[in-house]
């Protein structure tokens, strides 16, 4: 930048990526990686956050969740998660590669990297999808408008080791009165869900929470059920939704690579930039890690 | 004993506890000037006697010590540890409802309070209240947090929407205190406040009498419990009723079908008129029908004081309830839900 | 040594290419990866931010004037007290000293040519711009009246203000404290010269160190909780509205959460100017420099074990309120071990009373009598009665500007010479030192009293038997703000007509005294090796005492 | 830490694909974990066993997909306090939450 740094620049041998504050290559690499690190701390509290939020609310109504997690598709979760890993494990053979100044392999990785990414990112997209034509997003007018009395659409994709209960249930006749959100209201499947509390409500184990938040009428009320799955989804929006956006920041900073490693930028002096970016991917991956059993995986075996 | 009068600095003081704040505030100025003095002259005695003599000089070295780093770590820890024991004491003090109470109950809303009385009257922005009787604050707000604050009784709490939260004094003053709303609560916060009377009992007691608006809260619980809402269909009394017993439940413990047991306080009152089924009582069903929506905030205040009352002229039966542990509350609360979930797999 | 030929040019004021004059273009400040520059661009921001909510706090003050609301209407005064503490708190006191002084001098004190990330550096002030402007356009359209601790359900659903554009500005300028304390953290890491160990730091990088610990570990939990407020307020869904099962309370554990490490974000970094001062005008080795540097730790540490003190008659519960009281009384002790060692160095010093050092001297009374009245508001049964008063008001000006302002206006008088090579007027440093002084003291004072009286806070409003006082405390508001502007004025005076400073016009060890001023782009002209300990005032600093001390008595002499 | 050096050669991609399985195995071991009844175990048994999976499945990512094991201290420092202070804000904020009297009435 500086007309004084490039001066000094012209007197010294600098190796390639050398950044002029720093002295040699392995300064510039300590730096980088702390540095990383410490952004990924960051990171973590930040999501804290809302893993607080969680376990707070967690805590309390924990059949709400119940219910609210059962909504979600095991499946395509479980899926993600896996297609999460393979991109975690081609990430590290993307640093694997470089390390080895491996251009050809690198380049390959990388692209299989940003393919499982995307994948991800499109099964989120036909989860969300879901989520919208089922009436599951927490939010007024965000639903997929049915009209009073019309049945809502069986449950997508249900495999042969998706929880039987959830499967069956899903796709056999769902009651008509609740399927209708004539002004794209959050809605729920009672039937279904108040199935849970009903359970927990046999044998007297509800939280006081939620002996007081569930009920009006004298009985479960399917509205103030309601009220708290929707506070499940809203978490669960948030949380995905936060992740899903830490994935395409990932995608854009490996496109960024690609590019970078298609013009063999990198040797094996110099592959921080790779390095970094692995870190950042695996720390996207780690958060799924918990986000898969926390969101997708509760109660499940009520329901079995 | 009153330390404040005396003092110009402080507001009035009138209630028991408020020469207790008091005295700790004391405290707490007497260990700041105890720090405070020597620290400045100190720093004053210093900077006067080793002022600089002679430009750029070198004084002599010194070494830290760490005897004198202990010394001034260990002394200042005790020291804070005796302010947070006075403070807990207060506190303990200020928050420990006593039983014997007499009731009253506020209802926070942007930008008033309004208040009942135990007995039935109504005031907004102003309280009334003896001196020399214990005072239970029981309340709850309407839309956002406020604070019902008394500076003069050296207590305060706030108000928050979908809880009750408490608080309690005794009056040791006649006179005419300030209240405010403490807790920022949008545009007319400043304007939320009004003024506490505290009177003799027999200016209360004509206080009263002028001011009757018909029913007690316990009279008019009983009107609507026997009468209006047909609670007496069920809870009349006797033997073979099909609802529980409500003599002299309230502040016992009860028994929960499913073996958990709950405080009965006013917030299980509440919920259990307003969800019976959440709650069932051991050995009934869970036929009592919701009144949510029958019932206004204020005609619910006046079964619940009704139901107290019921309380109040005795019942045999309360003894062998009340032989339930007593804290259970939190403990039961947190634990019962996951405990018996072997039950719900059977 | 290379440090006495940089007096020598210094003095004799050969002209040499320095990071002022290192291109004049916009472009060569707007795109520069200069961390002399970026923090001088702060400077400018956080000045222009610190004057708009001085300006707010004049109207604070003067409506307070008089009991009744008759100047402003209940509602502006709502959003006037609001916008004071967000812009304040956000805008002003949180990147004050790190951003400006920490960024301008800290590479320079460990001896490096820049932050280990300039980039980052730079990102992180257009962050700090585009959260700023985002929000001053918020205030433009009609402001916000939530309080700066937005506290829900008021927030969320009730208030009909910019409360989204407000949190997403400061969501955004998060960020911006985020890198930096990252920066931080990895340049004192491994950017450090040669020599230049963990314990010859100047203890302002320890202070900036722990304080990038805070911002770390703390910033990013208000960003998401803010996010989430936002969220809530536009979807009207969420998890802090109790008639759909939320709660109003959790919302202040997470704000706190970072709300409380963050105060001592507003104090660390002015401890750590006050220990240069103290040390460097007594020219005397700070006494007990490990229990400093680790006591610094240790109240970015424990500072996050006790937020629940804002809490105590929130309804939280009683338990947690005890346990909270005790951690607070626990994080006082290493203030009071800092407060213990800074009156120790003055000890058979050699004081001078230059202003920087006014400043300093003002600060430890002043800091002295805010941590103290912390220790009152964490006394739980005490603070029941004070908080939501005046008292709050008065303990928390005491700490951040009887602290962190004055600590700030010391070190921008004490660098200035550095910052810009030019020396401000002596006579007129140490009247507006006094100045702020007397003001501020007249100012809030008598809000102690007030508190304790039971006033509460951000009320438009009051009882007229408490006007006395707040005609007390109005009057210090102006004398305060007059003190408070005569540094622009004679400061800006200076870069015009100012003596040339020299490099070290103080003769004092430390590494940024031994480049010329201002510095040159790369801060030295080759790379330093420190051989010498911290604050080392004698022969083996290396410094030249002698010839600084007849060039001095020449000086007068003529 | 400074003197360290960090060392590249010390993956290798039979390890990597090791890893790689444990953390496929425990992917689909979560799965079938969650729909196992333990609760009747203990209370939170569930719970329990999924974050253990979790903590387990993160541990050897950050161990030796993001070379955790061969770093400096410092980074190992990094990665433990985060989590410390993950605990820290979930420990203080129960504490409040898990010791409330009743009183609430319309969650
Ligand atoms: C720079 C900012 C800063 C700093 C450093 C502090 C420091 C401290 N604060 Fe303060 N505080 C605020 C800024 C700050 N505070 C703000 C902004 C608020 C209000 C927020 C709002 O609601 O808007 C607030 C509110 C606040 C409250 C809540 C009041 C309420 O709303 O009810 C409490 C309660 O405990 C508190 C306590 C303390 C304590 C114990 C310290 C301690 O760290 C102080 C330690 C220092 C000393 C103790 C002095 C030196 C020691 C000695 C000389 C030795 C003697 C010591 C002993 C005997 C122990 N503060
Ligand atoms: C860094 C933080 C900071 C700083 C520096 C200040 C500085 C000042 N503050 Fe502020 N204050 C807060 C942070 C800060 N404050 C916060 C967080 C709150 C709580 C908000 C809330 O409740 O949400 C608050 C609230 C607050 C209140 C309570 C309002 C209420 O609760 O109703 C008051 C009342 O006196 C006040 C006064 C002042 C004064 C007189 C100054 C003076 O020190 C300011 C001096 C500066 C100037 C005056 C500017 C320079 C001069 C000019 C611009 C020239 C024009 C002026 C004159 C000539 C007079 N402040
Ligand atoms: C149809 C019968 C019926 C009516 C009408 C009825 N209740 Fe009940 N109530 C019951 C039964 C049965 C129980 C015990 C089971 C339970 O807790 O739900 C009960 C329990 C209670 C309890 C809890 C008692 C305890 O021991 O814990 C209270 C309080 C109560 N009722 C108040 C009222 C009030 C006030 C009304 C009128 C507004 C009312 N009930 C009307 C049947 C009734
Ligand atoms: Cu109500 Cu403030
Ligand atoms: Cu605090």
């Amino acid at each position: 930048m500086s007309s004084h740094a490039d001066t000094h620049e012209e007197f010294h041998y600098h190796a390639p990526g050398l950044q002029h504050q720093f002295e040699d290559m392995k300064q510039q690499e300590e730096s980088v990686s702390i540095g990383m690190w410490v952004f990924l701390v960051q990171e973590i509290m930040f999501f804290g956050g809302l893993f607080t939020a969680y376990l707070v609310f967690r805590s309390r109504f924990p059949m709400a969740f119940a219910a609210g997690s059962n909504h979600l598709d095991a499946f395509w979760g479980g899926l993600n998660t896996l297609v999460l890993i393979v991109s975690s494990l081609t990430m590290a053979l993307t640093v694997y590669y470089a390390q080895k100044g491996n251009r050809n392999m690198q380049v390959v990785m990388i692209v299989l990297t940003m393919l499982f990414g995307t994948t991800f990112l499109g099964v989120k997209v036909i989860e969300y999808r879901d989520k919208y034509e089922h009436g599951l997003v927490p939010v007024q007018g965000w639903n997929k408008k049915v009209k009073e009395g019309e049945h809502k659409e069986a449950a997508s994709v249900v495999l042969p080791f998706e929880t039987r209960a959830f499967a069956s249930e899903a796709q056999t006749e769902a009651p008509a009165v609740h399927h209708s959100n004539p002004k794209g209201e959050f809605q729920i499947d009672v039937e279904k869900d108040m199935k849970l509390p009903k359970m927990a409500e046999d044998g007297k184990f509800l939280t006081q929470a939620e002996q007081v938040g569930y009920y009006s009428n004298g009985k479960l009320d399917p509205e103030k059920f309601r009220d708290k799955v929707r506070i499940f989804f809203y978490i669960y929006f948030v949380m995905t939704g936060l992740h899903a956006l830490h994935m395409i920041v990932g995608l854009g900073i490996m496109a960024w690579l690609l590019w970078m490693a298609w013009r063999n930028s990198f040797s094996i002096d110099y592959y921080m930039p790779v390095e970094m970016s692995g870190l950042y991917w695996h720390f996207v991956d780690i958060v799924w890690i918990f986000l898969f059993p926390l969101l997708y995986l509760l109660g499940r075996h009520f329901l079995h | 004993m009153q330390t404040s009068s005396w003092v110009p600095l402080f507001p009035d003081s009138a209630s028991t506890f408020s020469w207790q704040v008091d005295a700790l505030y004391a405290y707490l100025i007497l260990i700041s000037v105890a720090f405070t003095i020597p620290i400045v002259v100190a720093i004053f005695f210093f900077a006067i006697k080793y002022r600089e003599r002679e430009k750029y000089a070198t004084p002599e070295e010194m070494h830290g010590s760490i005897v004198l780093e202990t010394v001034w770590s260990i002394i200042p820890f005790v020291i804070s540890m005796t302010i947070f024991l006075g403070g807990a004491i207060v506190y303990y003090e200020q928050y420990r409802v006593p039983d014997d109470a007499m009731d009253v109950y506020v209802v926070g809303k942007q930008w008033m309070w309004k208040i009942q009385h135990g007995t039935g009257q109504r005031e907004i922005n102003e309280l009334h209240v003896p001196v020399g009787r214990k005072v239970k604050l029981t309340m709850t707000t309407e839309d956002v947090l406020h604070d019902f604050s008394i500076p003069a009784f050296r207590t305060k709490a706030d108000v928050v929407p979908g809880r009750y939260t408490y608080m309690w004094f005794e009056a040791t003053k006649p006179g005419k205190y300030h209240l405010y709303c403490a807790e920022y609560c949008g545009l007319n916060h400043s304007g939320m406040g009004g003024w506490v009377y505290v009177m003799e009992q027999r200016d209360f007691d004509n206080w009263l009498a002028g001011n009757v608006s018909g029913q007690t809260p316990v009279e008019q619980g009983k009107d609507l419990f026997q009468n209006k809402l047909g609670c007496a269909s069920c809870h009349a009394g006797g033997a073979d009723q099909r609802g529980a017993k409500l003599e002299g439940i309230f502040n016992k413990d009860v028994k929960l079908v499913g073996g958990a047991t709950v405080k009965a306080d006013e917030a299980y009152i509440r919920n259990s008129i307003l969800n019976p089924s959440a709650q069932v009582v051991e050995g009934y069903q869970p036929i009592m029908p919701t009144f949510k929506g029958q019932v206004t905030e204020e005609q619910l205040v006046s079964l619940v004081a009704y139901i107290k009352s019921l309380s109040g002229d005795t019942s045999p039966t309360s003894q062998s309830q009340a032989a339930a542990p007593a804290a259970n509350t939190s403990a039961a609360n947190t634990v019962a839900p996951a405990k018996p979930a072997a039950n719900a797999n059977k | 040594m290379q440090n006495v030929d940089a007096i020598e040019s210094g003095i004799s004021g050969q002209p040499k290419v320095n990071y002022l004059t290192n291109g004049f273009t916009l472009k060569s400040w707007l795109l520069t990866k200069d961390h002399k520059r970026i923090a001088i661009m702060y400077l400018i921001t956080i000045s222009l931010f610190f004057l708009a909510g001085g300006l707010y706090a004049s109207a604070i003050r003067l409506e307070l004037l008089t009991p009744e609301t008759d100047l402003l209407t209940s509602a502006t005064y709502n959003k006037v007290f609001t916008q004071h503490g967000i812009l304040m708190i956000f805008f002003f006191l949180i990147p004050s000293i790190p951003a400006v002084l920490g960024n301008f001098l800290l590479p320079i004190m460990i001896g490096a040519k820049d932050l280990a990330l300039p980039r980052v550096n730079l990102l992180s002030l257009y962050i700090y711009w585009v959260g700023g402007l985002l929000t001053v356009y918020a205030l433009l359209q009609g402001g916000v009246d939530t309080g700066w601790t937005f506290y829900t359900p008021y927030s969320t659903t009730f208030s009909n203000s910019y409360v989204m554009a407000v949190g997403l500005g400061i969501f955004i300028n998060g960020f911006s404290s985020i890198l930096t304390g990252l920066n931080f953290i990895v340049t004192i890491h491994t950017m450090r010269a040669p020599g230049m160990t963990w314990f010859r730091l100047p203890l302002f990088v320890w202070a900036n160190y722990a304080t990038s610990l805070v911002m770390i570990l703390g910033t990013p939990v208000v960003a998401i909780t803010v996010l989430l407020l936002a969220i809530e307020r536009t979807v009207k869904v969420g998890i802090f509205d109790p008639s759909i099962g939320g709660d109003p309370i959790l919302f202040q554990h997470l704000f706190w959460f970072y709300s409380h490490p963050a105060v001592y974000i507003m104090i660390l970094p002015g401890m750590g100017v006050i220990s240069e001062l103290i040390s460097n005008f007594s020219r005397k080795k700070i006494f007990g420099y490990e229990f400093i540097a680790f006591s610094s730790i240790a109240i970015a540490v424990f500072g996050f074990l006790v937020w629940g003190h804002h809490m105590f008659v929130s309804g939280q519960s009683i338990y947690a309120g005890l346990v909270f009281s005790f951690l607070t009384m626990v994080v006082a002790v290493p203030s009071a071990i800092k407060m213990f060692n800074w009156t120790a160095t003055l000890y058979k010093g050699s004081v001078s009373y230059d202003t920087p050092m006014l400043y300093a001297l003002g600060f430890m009374g002043l800091f002295l009598i805010g941590g103290l009245t912390g220790l009152f508001l964490g006394s739980v049964g005490l603070t029941v009665h004070l908080t939501d008063t005046y008292f709050v008001v008065a303990h928390f000006h005491y700490v951040m500007v009887g602290g962190q302002v004055i600590a700030y206006l010391g070190g921008i008088h004490y660098w200035w010479p550095k910052m810009t090579g030019k020396m401000y007027s002596e006579f007129w440093g140490k009247i507006s030192a006094m100045l702020v002084f007397i003001g501020f003291n007249l100012t809030f004072f008598p809000q102690f009293i007030l508190g304790y009286q039971g006033m509460p806070r951000r009320y438009a409003s009051y009882p007229p038997e408490l006007q006395v006082l707040n005609i007390f405390s109005t009057a210090g508001a102006s004398v305060l703000g007059v003190g408070l502007l005569m540094p622009v004025v004679y400061l800006g005076h200076s870069l015009i007509k100012g003596k040339p400073a020299g490099d070290n016009p103080w003769m004092l060890p430390g590494l940024e005294w031994r480049t010329s001023s201002p510095p040159p782009t790369e801060n030295f002209e080759k790379m330093p090796v420190v051989t010498w300990e911290a604050y080392e005032f004698g022969e083996e600093s290396g410094l030249d005492l002698e010839s600084a001390r007849s060039r001095n008595s020449a000086a007068v002499v003529s | 830490m400074s003197e360290e050096h960090i060392e590249h050669d010390h993956m290798t991609i039979p390890k990597y694909l090791a890893v790689f399985a444990v953390l496929v195995v425990g992917t689909i071991l979560t799965y079938y974990a969650a729909t196992v009844d333990m609760d009747h175990i203990f209370p939170g048994a569930n719970t329990l066993v999924a974050l253990g999976i979790a903590l387990t499945k993160m541990s050897v990512v950050m161990l030796f997909f993001m070379h955790v094991y061969w770093s400096p201290r410092l980074i190992w420092l990094c990665a433990v306090a985060s989590f410390f202070w993950l605990a820290i804000m979930f420990a203080f904020t129960m504490q409040d939450y898990l010791t409330r009297i009743s009183g609430v009435f319309s969650v």
